[in-house]
């Protein structure tokens, strides 16, 4: 068939899946809508495994063309249109397949959720938006499924109503990520405005070099040049959905949504699609220095910062969560550094082994009885066998061990940072560096509480304060009833072990391989746009990437392992060795500690100066605005003010023959006055 | 020699003073009646004065019909104040307030 | 003179009204009050007759007879028509309600028919003499009948106000037209018109005497500040009273206005215009504004009724053909209105009950729909909201006075109305929105609720197509303003 | 297909509705629904083939009938239709249909009245739209109050009387002085009411149609309404029934806006660009402070009226970006687009609100919470309408504001931004509200008590949420129609007429 609906095929049959599922989930049955979303899914990810290996072997050609048309305005023409290039294909493949995974994975996850079928139908929706915003060819279409998976995700994190936390989560998540499209609309605004009248990509593009100089006046009278406010409006939309600091309070609460779902939408696939959207962009980004500085602190920040905060969890998703948050600090870092190859090389990798590390995490969730609380795990290892090994594997491939999947990644984005010559590019590597040790130290902290050690989960059930407010009823998944001391945790079964398996593999392995392509071969080229002279930060991952076994030899003697080493060796040390030393920091840094359980206090902030704040100013413009001057002053005011002359003028009436006659006589003379003075009137 | 303008003056002056009557009067009903005749009378005045130096007779033959009217007028006037005494024993004008507002 | 080239066609109407009138009186005598159905049925074929004798008479020109004391001219055909149809209306109304009352007299008839007969005599006067006549004709007519109701103390204390004030009127009018006399030194419309025209008439005398006929013109409209006795009145008396006093005579009134300032004293329009200005804007403001206060139906259509004259007057004040036309049309359009409006009153009222307060209307449609979506459209039309007549009836003034460049004072009309259409609605909400207070039954006779429905619906459906009768106006006063 | 579609559209519902009306008493109230469903579907039938017979590529006015109707006064029957009022005959006689489902067995009191008042004021914003003769508009204008008042005050809430007069009396004001606008504006043209002739007047001194503006203004903006004559707005929805509320918001409304667009702008076009300025303020207003009140509100009904305002915000702000004298395609179009969205979105809406109304008898939000417990299909829905509100791509809701913000961007940044703030408001009051009412758990026996859509409900809510994707996913299908009007209009807009 040709390409067109070859790739129509791709994207609509999750929807189909997802509609049958959702509209039809209550007559078909649970079975029957797992089989038909997984069905819709299985067929787009082997329809897109062979375009991306189409690309791979060049018998594919770039697919750019419009499907219909939505809008026509003044002249211009907005179709829902495809673009496929590799950049494309690769994250068809990552969508594809982890969804795939999930799909399964929740099979087994949710077997006792009421609203399986309504589950299902989300992911598939997800899946289906995913794909309609990598594979598409305009800013609209982007931003549709920008907003779509943000609908999605809305509706996964609260996929269980009942709770409050859920749901304040989702409203949050979604505010937040409203706050990014807000600047991400107006940067398409400027896009659409001064960029040729277009909002297809390769006319924008095409249209850019000549606006290289270009300023706008957004405040009279001050010149900004008007790419750099384009990107950074457009980044804005990235922070948002990549969860870049400051609008990064969303994603660790959306851990509130079930595991399958954390481990999907907020670790592999939607976050990325601010990372993936700033590579797209990448012709706009790198006529930019000011934009791309942005970028890279945003994303150091996130980067260093986020990581910290991983490290006084004990809640193994949250753990999962700020270490996703820290990896994505990664990925934008990487694209400050104009290293767009590279952070979606991380995009790939990190979808893998962060899908992996979650799904694992969900497993234990599921053998601990839906405990989250890891002071309660321990000893696992020799309970949940297959988990146990993956989720060893994840971690590895996360801290960066050589070989594994996540130190290609993670090793050429440092290499590009440490060879960036923007301003922002010390503080970068530093935080980049920094990072490498504290993920390798929360990582292992979480590894070997739950897989090592005493099985905590007999003695202590003074657990989980933080999830007191979630019991209720609901016979669903992810509730903590915990385990009694005398009954032990078990394996999950194979629809959660298979794919814990399948992502292992590419966890491990998928670097090896695919570092050389994407990041020093041409897969990218006329996709990605980095212009190695101004921007020199790609050059010498580009350089290393040429021979992987070379690359991960020369790792050994190179400071990032060195780090990662002594990260996972500190940890070990401190709750495998001396338990008690922990303790003690936390008793002697208690303020700093304090500061990072309460995540730098941005909740507390945000929520004090945004959301109660715009309610007092609501309030006030209602209260004083509307009801006192409007409504009060001027509307019964003046309705006052007519009673009050009609009751005045009724005394006049007074009843009295004398004075009607009176009031006569005084018409009289008033008309007298045309006696004395007439013609007033001309 | 009287001129025209001494009756205009006359006559205005008996229907001020009528005028005055009817919203100085606070007592007595009657007087309000004799007022008006006043008014009428004063009216006739001007008329008359008019035609004498129109030399029209017009105006005297108006004369006639408006004191036949007053006569109605002052006779309607005057039952409407018997039933009123009847109704409600005044004539009494400022007795005469129950409508007002 | 020979009696030859005394022309009495003209006049016929009144003859034959004033006969049978006449012979309505003396059989009255020799019914009882059981048969008291006859005078009335009598009245009813009077009337019926007039109006086929205007009809058929009808000639679309002035002719001027009885040596120059009587015009008969479209427009006096067609408001007498109006008359002699409210005339009919007002007894047909009002019939349930006098017998509940007592007051099912032959006075009753006979007087409501010398009040008509005046009316006519004002609408087709030509000269001063003839108008006073017909004016006092009507005046002490309507005083007598509201003393009919002898024993309600409200009534004669309105009697007598009325009385009063209005003999006090008539005496500024006279004055007032004892100067036009003596400025021109005629009588005669025409040739008082001739005189100024010419410029002989002496100004100072007739400006003097202008200031005392507008003053009389202004009670009779019960324009503010003539207008003290309107609410009293309308209050006081029985409002059948009320109804025969709020119809015909604002007809006649009207017209009676226009004879004067028009066609007797059109040349010192400059003068009597910014007159007029002055109490139109009085006039819509005081009536509008002291509606607003009352809670009594009666005293706030009294006061609405003042505001409409305010509007009334901008048609004049527009000096005009479309201007008077406008005005025309507005006055037979209000008549119309406020004989519905009363009319629901009357039906509701019933012996030993007046409805007169907003209270009264209490839950109107709960109690019956039809009536109350009656009253509605009276209600509505007489705030001027279209589709309903009123709405054409003020459109077509305000146009009139653009039309004259007084932009302002279109926008205080217009405001003004905005005002007086806050107690229309009031009264609207008192029906539909409020619950029901008494339940007793409405009791309306059949023949009153057939009439009362046309005359209620006639509102909308002149609101649907109003040309006809505008046109009519139109005509009427071209035709008529062409003589004199 | 019929000889004069227009004045069909226009005389169907009335007439349906005085048969209603004669129907009478509540004994009959079955009778009366049927009959006025029959008249509502009809009049929707009738009002199709403007849409299907409607020339795209043809200018000016089409199905026009014009013929004398008070020549005295100079009144003409003056019919026709251009691909902007076209639109919302239509919508107006769709959502007549809605109104008279919703209110089918929810009104037990004086059945009759009810529907007959609803088919009557359909018929009469049908002809208000359809007008070309500015009495004829006006009468049909003010005509629409008798119902709508009757409709507030009858059938609505506690503080009815006080909505239903502010919302006579508000109206009232504005429209009056608008009618001695007409007037003046008659003998300008030389003695005709032709909206065309007002148009096409050439000379008007820049002072006279500043006031000819403000005329319109007054009368136009208490419509929409803006900020800061809006205030009737909330009252009347509180206190209307459902179907008051629906039809308020989805057509009323609309009529403002579509006044200015008519009038204002190409009758006094200078004025129009010389108080631009004002105008975009009022409207950025209207977004952000009616946003925040938004925020606040308690009561269901009123936080969607304010959102109605917050969203008309938009109409009013993409009428009014100028570039020089040109106005901005992209804003008109969104704004037009918009008003049909906000037509079908508001009145979604207001219908879930009054399945939950007619549940609970409670607008209050605090006496909610967890309905998806108990009305799975219903929240589904209610997330739906809820998304369009807050602008989700996808849906009629974002078409609008995305145009105007386009639009925007390309006059003013600052204008576009303030003005995109809207994504953050409306997501925020929408979804906090829905997170209030709607999820959670089950919070009072009330609740508890609440029984899912039936069938009536449930086929009102399909066609709704159909049509609220269908014009998310296809927009063009409406936005064709009114291309070459939109573009006539500016064309003429920038011809000045000092």
């Amino acid at each position: 068939m040709d390409m067109k609906s070859l790739y129509l095929l791709i994207a609509l049959s999750p929807l189909v899946g997802s509609v049958i599922a959702g509209l039809f989930g209550w007559a078909i049955g649970r079975r029957a809508a797992h089989v038909v979303t997984i069905l819709g899914v299985a067929v787009s990810a082997v329809l897109s495994i062979g375009v991306l290996k189409g690309f791979l072997d060049g018998s594919t050609q770039v697919f750019n063309a419009p499907v219909y048309t939505w809008l026509t305005v003044g002249g211009f023409e907005f179709s829902v249109g495809f673009l496929v290039d590799s950049l494309t294909a690769m994250m068809l493949v990552v969508v594809t397949s982890v969804s795939l995974m999930v799909h399964i994975y929740t099979i087994g996850y949710m077997h006792e959720d009421p609203g399986y079928q309504r589950f299902f139908s989300y992911i598939s929706l997800f899946t289906f938006s995913m794909l309609m915003l990598v594979m598409s060819n305009n800013f609209i279409q982007l931003f549709f499924g920008w907003e779509a998976v943000g609908l999605v995700s809305y509706l996964l994190i609260g996929f269980w109503f009942k709770r409050p936390t859920a749901i304040f989560a989702n409203l949050k998540a979604f505010l937040v990520n409203r706050v990014g499209d807000f600047g991400f609309l107006l940067g398409i605004g400027l896009v659409l405005a001064y960029f040729g009248g277009s909002l297809n990509y390769s006319d924008v593009f095409a249209a850019a070099p000549a606006l290289a100089s270009k300023t706008i006046q957004i405040i009279p009278g001050v010149e900004w040049s008007l790419l750099t406010v384009t990107c950074i409006l457009l980044f804005i939309g990235a922070m948002g959905k990549s969860a870049q600091f400051p609008l990064h309070v969303w994603l660790p609460d959306s851990m509130e949504g079930p595991t399958p779902i954390s481990a999907l939408i907020h670790a592999a696939t939607m976050v990325t699609a601010g990372i993936f959207m700033v590579s797209r962009m990448s012709p706009l980004f790198e006529m930019s220095d000011t934009a791309l500085n942005v970028v890279m602190v945003a994303g150091s920040i996130t980067a260093l910062f986020m990581g910290f905060l991983g490290v006084v969890q004990n809640d193994i998703k949250r753990v999962v969560a700020y270490s996703t948050l820290s990896q994505l600090g990664y990925m934008t870092v990487a694209l400050g550094a104009s290293a767009y190859s590279v952070a979606m090389f991380h995009v790939m990798t990190h979808a893998f082994f962060k899908a992996l590390l979650f799904l694992g995490a969900g497993s234990v969730i599921m053998g601990m009885h839906h405990d989250q609380d890891m002071r309660n795990m321990g000893g696992l290892r020799k309970y949940m066998p297959i988990t146990w090994i993956t989720s060893l594997l994840g971690s590895l491939a996360l801290i960066g061990t050589p070989f594994f999947s996540g130190f290609y990644s993670k090793d050429s984005i440092i290499l590009a940072v440490e060879s960036s010559n923007l301003s922002a590019s010390g503080f970068a590597y530093f935080a980049v560096i920094a990072g490498v040790f504290v993920t390798a130290f929360y990582s292992f902290r979480m590894y070997f509480l739950v897989f090592h050690g005493k099985e905590r989960w007999m003695e202590n059930h003074a657990h989980h304060e933080h999830h007191g407010d979630h019991d209720d009823e609901e016979p669903s998944g992810d509730h903590h009833h915990g385990l009694g001391p005398n009954d032990k945790p078990h394996e999950s079964p194979w629809v959660v072990t298979l794919p814990l398996a399948l992502l292992a593999i590419p966890s491990v392995l998928i670097g090896f391989f695919a570092i050389h392509p994407l990041v020093g071969g041409e897969f990218f080229n006329g996709v990605i746009f980095t212009n190695l002279e101004a921007h020199p930060g790609l050059e010498a991952a580009m350089h290393h990437a040429h021979d992987a076994m070379a690359m991960g030899l020369h790792a050994f003697v190179t400071l990032p392992f060195w780090l990662a080493a002594a990260g996972v060796a500190l940890a070990w040390f401190f709750y495998m060795k001396a338990p008690h030393i922990p303790a003690a920091i936390k008793q002697k840094f208690s303020g700093v500690h304090t500061l990072l359980e309460n995540k730098y206090y941005m909740d507390e902030l945000y929520f004090a100066v945004f959301a109660k704040g715009s309610r007092a100013l609501g309030t006030f413009f209602w209260k004083v605005g509307d009801m006192l001057l409007i409504d009060g002053l001027l509307v019964n005011g003046s309705a006052r003010l007519v009673g009050s002359v009609s009751r005045a003028v009724r005394k006049l009436q007074t009843g009295f023959i004398y004075s009607y006659a009176a009031v006569m006589i005084i018409g009289v003379l008033v008309l007298m006055t045309y006696w004395f003075k007439p013609l007033i009137l001309r | 020699m009287l001129s025209l303008t001494h009756f205009l003056v006359l006559a205005g002056i008996l229907f001020a003073i009528s005028v005055l009557g009817i919203f100085l009067n606070r007592k007595n009903l009657i007087i309000l009646l004799m007022a008006i005749e006043l008014m009428l009378l004063a009216v006739n005045y001007n008329f008359i004065a008019f035609s004498h130096y129109l030399s029209d007779t017009a105006g005297q033959i108006f004369v006639f019909f408006i004191l036949t009217v007053a006569a109605a007028e002052s006779a309607i006037g005057l039952a409407i104040l018997v039933v009123l005494f009847r109704k409600l024993d005044t004539i009494n004008v400022e007795d005469l307030g129950s409508l007002k507002g | 003179m020979n009696w030859a080239d005394l022309n009495l066609m003209p006049a016929l109407p009144e003859m034959f009204l004033l006969g049978a009138l006449s012979v309505i009186l003396i059989l009255d005598l020799f019914i009882s009050d059981a048969k008291r159905g006859i005078t009335y049925a009598l009245s009813l074929l009077t009337l019926l007759v007039c109006a086929v004798i205007q009809v058929s008479t009808f000639e679309p020109f002035a002719t001027i007879t009885l040596s120059g004391m009587f015009v008969d001219d479209p427009l006096s055909d067609i408001v007498k028509v109006a008359m002699y149809g409210v005339t009919a209306l007002v007894l047909v109304y009002t019939r349930q309600y006098v017998k509940d009352r007592g007051l099912f007299k032959g006075e009753y008839f006979t007087l409501t028919l010398f009040a008509l007969l005046g009316m006519n005599l004002m609408v087709s006067a030509s000269n001063f003499v003839s108008l006073y006549m017909g004016l006092e004709l009507l005046s002490l007519s309507l005083y007598s009948l509201i003393a009919l109701q002898r024993e309600s103390g409200r009534a004669i204390e309105a009697a007598m106000k009325y009385f009063v004030l209005g003999a006090l009127a008539s005496g500024l009018l006279l004055y007032g037209v004892s100067m036009v006399y003596g400025a021109t030194g005629s009588l005669d419309l025409a040739k008082v018109a001739q005189a100024i025209a010419s410029g002989s008439a002496n100004q100072t005398l007739l400006v003097f005497g202008l200031v005392f006929i507008v003053a009389g013109l202004a009670f009779k409209l019960g324009a503010v500040p003539f207008h003290m006795w309107v609410p009293d009145v309308y209050q006081g008396s029985s409002t059948a009273m009320t109804l025969m006093i709020g119809a015909a005579p604002k007809l006649a009134a009207f017209v009676f206005v226009i004879r004067i300032l028009v066609q007797g004293l059109g040349e010192m329009m400059a003068d009597w215009q910014g007159m007029l200005v002055i109490l139109a804007v009085l006039s819509m403001a005081i009536g509008n504004l002291t509606a607003i206060a009352q809670t009594n139906l009666k005293r706030m259509l009294a006061y609405s009724t003042i505001s409409h004259m305010g509007f009334l007057l901008l048609g004049l004040i527009a000096g005009n053909a479309e201007g008077y036309s406008a005005a025309l049309f507005y006055v037979i359009v209000y008549v119309l209105t406020s004989l519905a409006g009363f009319g629901i009153l009357l039906g509701l009222s019933r012996a030993g009950f007046e409805c007169e307060t907003l209270d009264d209307l209490k839950g109107l449609n709960g109690r019956n729909s039809w009536y109350a979506l009656l009253m509605l459209l009276a209600l509505f039309s007489m705030a001027g909201i279209p589709p309903l007549a009123g709405f054409y009836a003020k459109f077509a003034v305000i146009q009139a006075i653009v039309n004259v460049n007084l932009l302002w004072l279109a926008v205080v009309a217009v405001l003004m109305s905005l005002i007086g259409a806050f107690y229309y609605l009031r009264a609207v909400k008192v029906m539909y929105f409020d619950d029901v207070q008494d339940n007793s039954p409405i009791a309306i006779p059949g023949d009153m609720k057939l009439v009362l429905s046309l005359n209620a619906v006639a509102l909308l459906v002149l609101g649907a197509m109003p040309e006809r009768l505008i046109a009519m106006c139109v005509e009427a006063m071209k035709q008529s303003l062409v003589v004199l | 297909m019929f000889a004069n579609p227009l004045s069909l559209v226009i005389w169907t519902p009335i007439v349906a509705g005085l048969l209603v009306l004669a129907t009478g008493g509540d004994q009959r109230a079955p009778l009366a629904r049927w009959l006025a469903l029959a008249g509502a579907v009809l009049g929707f039938l009738v009002s199709l083939p403007l849409f299907t017979q409607f020339d795209n590529l043809h200018g000016g006015m089409q199905f026009v009938e014009n013929m004398p109707w008070i020549e005295s006064l100079g009144i003409n029957y003056h019919l026709g239709v251009d691909g902007i009022s076209m639109l919302f005959i239509v919508l107006n006689s769709f959502t007549t249909l809605m109104v008279i489902l919703a209110g089918w067995e929810v009104i037990q009191k004086r059945t009759a009245q009810y529907m007959a008042a609803f088919l009557i004021m359909s018929g009469l914003i049908n002809g208000a739209f359809a007008a070309l003769d500015a009495i004829l508009f006006y009468v049909f204008f003010e005509g629409m109050l008798i119902p709508m008042y009757l409709i507030i005050g009858v059938w609505g809430g506690p503080r009815r009387v006080y909505a239903s007069i502010k919302f006579f009396l508000y109206t009232l004001l504005g429209s009056l002085l608008m009618l001695v606008a007409f007037i003046y504006l008659y003998f300008q043209a030389g003695k005709s009411f032709d909206i065309q002739a007002f148009q096409a007047l050439k000379q008007i001194p820049l002072q006279v149609q500043i006031l000819l503006f403000i005329a319109f203004f007054l009368s136009f903006a208490v419509k929409v309404p803006m900020w800061p004559v809006h205030t009737w707005l909330p009252d009347a929805h509180v206190e209307a029934p459902t179907g008051g509320s629906m039809v308020l918001a989805a057509i009323t409304l609309k009529i403002g806006a579509y006044g200015f667009l008519r009038f204002a702008l190409p009758i006094v076009p200078d004025a129009s660009i010389e108080l631009a300025p004002i105008m975009v303020g009022l409207s950025l207003v209207a977004v952000v402070y009616i946003g925040l009140v938004a925020l606040v509100q308690t009561d269901m009904k009123k936080l969607v009226a304010y959102s109605s305002i917050s969203h008309m915000g938009f109409v009013t702000l993409g009428m009014f970006l100028f570039t020089g004298s040109q106005m901005n395609a992209w804003a008109v179009e969104g704004a037009l687009v918009q008003m049909v969205s906000h037509g079908f979105v508001s009145a979604a809406m207001f219908f879930c609100i009054g399945v939950m109304y007619d549940r609970v008898h409670s607008r209050n939000i605090a006496d909610y919470g967890g309905v998806a417990n108990k009305m799975p299909i219903f929240a589904a829905f209610m997330m739906l309408f809820g998304m369009a509100n807050s602008g989700l791509p996808a849906t009629s809701g974002f078409v609008g504001e995305f145009m105007v913000i386009m639009g925007a961007v390309q006059v003013n940044f600052l204008v576009a931004a303030l003005a995109a703030t809207t994504l953050i408001f409306g997501a925020a009051y929408t979804l906090w509200m829905y997170k209030r009412v709607i999820f959670g758990d089950v919070d009072n026996h009330h609740v508890e008590e609440m029984k899912d859509v039936n069938k009536r409900e449930f086929l009102i809510l399909v066609i709704l949420a159909v049509t609220v994707l269908g014009m998310g996913l296809y927009p063009q299908l409406f936005v064709e129609k009114m291309h070459l009007s939109v573009n006539e209009l500016i064309a003429h807009v920038a011809q000045s007429k000092l």
